[in-house]
């Protein structure tokens, strides 16, 4: 699974992109979060306010907990957008 | 009214608001209105640099292509173009140009309008600042006005 | 936000919509926001040769003026350009041409609307068709969509 | 006074602007009219519709038909303008 990062997130993780094998427990973006959370002090940070973060799953806005990874190749973590 | 033709371009470069029009509305006569936005880049404290403007390439481009469509199912719109820049934008420069052409006044305000709307929330772009101080910028917040502008527009996010 | 630059030209040449905006916008770092409005001379059918448009010239000046600041008292606008073109007017031409710069976009999108809205009903200008076919042309009609557009703005005429 | 017509009321009237001397009894938009149509068919033909059509008292709309004149120097009369 291919993780990008922007904005402050990605100078807060330090990555702009990576590649992951996520366990097979992850199912959704939800557990996506929860697993993130235990990879370090720079995850769990911005990780404690999920609201604030946006999620794109193959290029397109899914910011429901509940949004199903399965078959997805390129998740996005976002701060809301500042564009325009 | 023909197809609509629609035109979205992320770039560094900058646009040509006459050259855009031109090009969308050479050739036809079904347009009778054309209107357009541009927002530049503002520093009324003087104190303001540049923007430092980043995105996220493909996802960009997919999603203003998708609000253009929604515009296009909305409104009768002849033609749209969208285009983005990112990169380093100095202080005064132009950021966004996006026009909306119709037969009629309305659906091209409407639809630039709307266009202008949903890009500016959805559209995956992110803008630091770069200040004359050399001070470290800030990546600039969201602005509840642009989520709140949506309601005009109903549920049709 | 610096003091409003109203500018109203009644011509018969064409403007230059780049050019207008530069002037408008050159050295000003106070306008986020830029809203264009440009209205060509339709021509569906392919029948028009040209639409001949007359008007009262120093009213039709004033008129717009009264506009300009009447919307420079309703939304924080920086400046506004107006510009109506009299004359002969070729099928795909420009006829006019309205901008509204701003702090912020909806203001100067609010500002655009309602400057194209009440110079349509309020600015005395007339057209009379020319056809390709030499037939002689019709008065263009008033358009009771034109004076429905008004409502959105209150009683403010 | 100075009289100014448009559109197809110039045509109409076969007169763009002329100078006329108006009796002391027409005080407003209404008695103008009353005597405009007086002067031929030309004018009673578009002055029995008179809700078509616009008045301007010195280059500002004045479409109550008890718009005073008093003090007027050029009176035009047009119809619903098609601009924009």
């Amino acid at each position: 699974m291919k993780l990008v990062y922007f904005s402050w997130i990605r100078e807060r993780t330090g990555i702009s992109e990576e590649d992951v094998s996520l366990p097979d427990n992850v199912k959704n973006v939800s557990d996506l979060f929860e697993w993130l959370r235990g990879r370090g002090e720079e995850f769990e940070g911005f990780l404690q306010q999920p609201e604030i973060i946006r999620v794109a799953l193959d290029h397109v806005h899914a910011d429901e907990p509940e949004a199903s990874l399965s078959g997805v190749r390129e998740i996005a973590l976002f701060p809301p957008m500042t564009g325009g | 009214m023909i197809q609509p033709i629609i035109k979205v371009q992320i770039c560094r470069e900058d646009f040509s608001i006459e050259k855009e029009i031109e090009a969308l509305t050479k050739g036809r006569y079904d347009l009778g209105a054309v209107v357009s936005f541009v927002g530049l880049c503002r520093d009324e404290g003087n104190t303001l640099n540049s923007l430092e403007i980043e995105h996220y390439p493909v996802m960009a481009q997919n999603e203003i292509q998708r609000i253009a469509e929604t515009a296009c199912a909305r409104w009768p719109l002849g033609g749209i173009v969208a285009i983005h820049r990112y990169g380093n934008i100095l202080a005064g420069e132009n950021i966004v140009l996006v026009i909306a052409a119709s037969k009629h006044r309305q659906a091209a305000f409407d639809g630039a309008n709307f266009l202008m709307d949903y890009l500016k929330t959805r559209a995956p772009f992110w803008k630091k600042e770069n200040f004359k101080s050399g001070d470290r910028g800030e990546w600039v917040s969201a602005n509840d006005e642009d989520d709140d502008a949506l309601a005009k527009w109903g549920d049709n996010s």
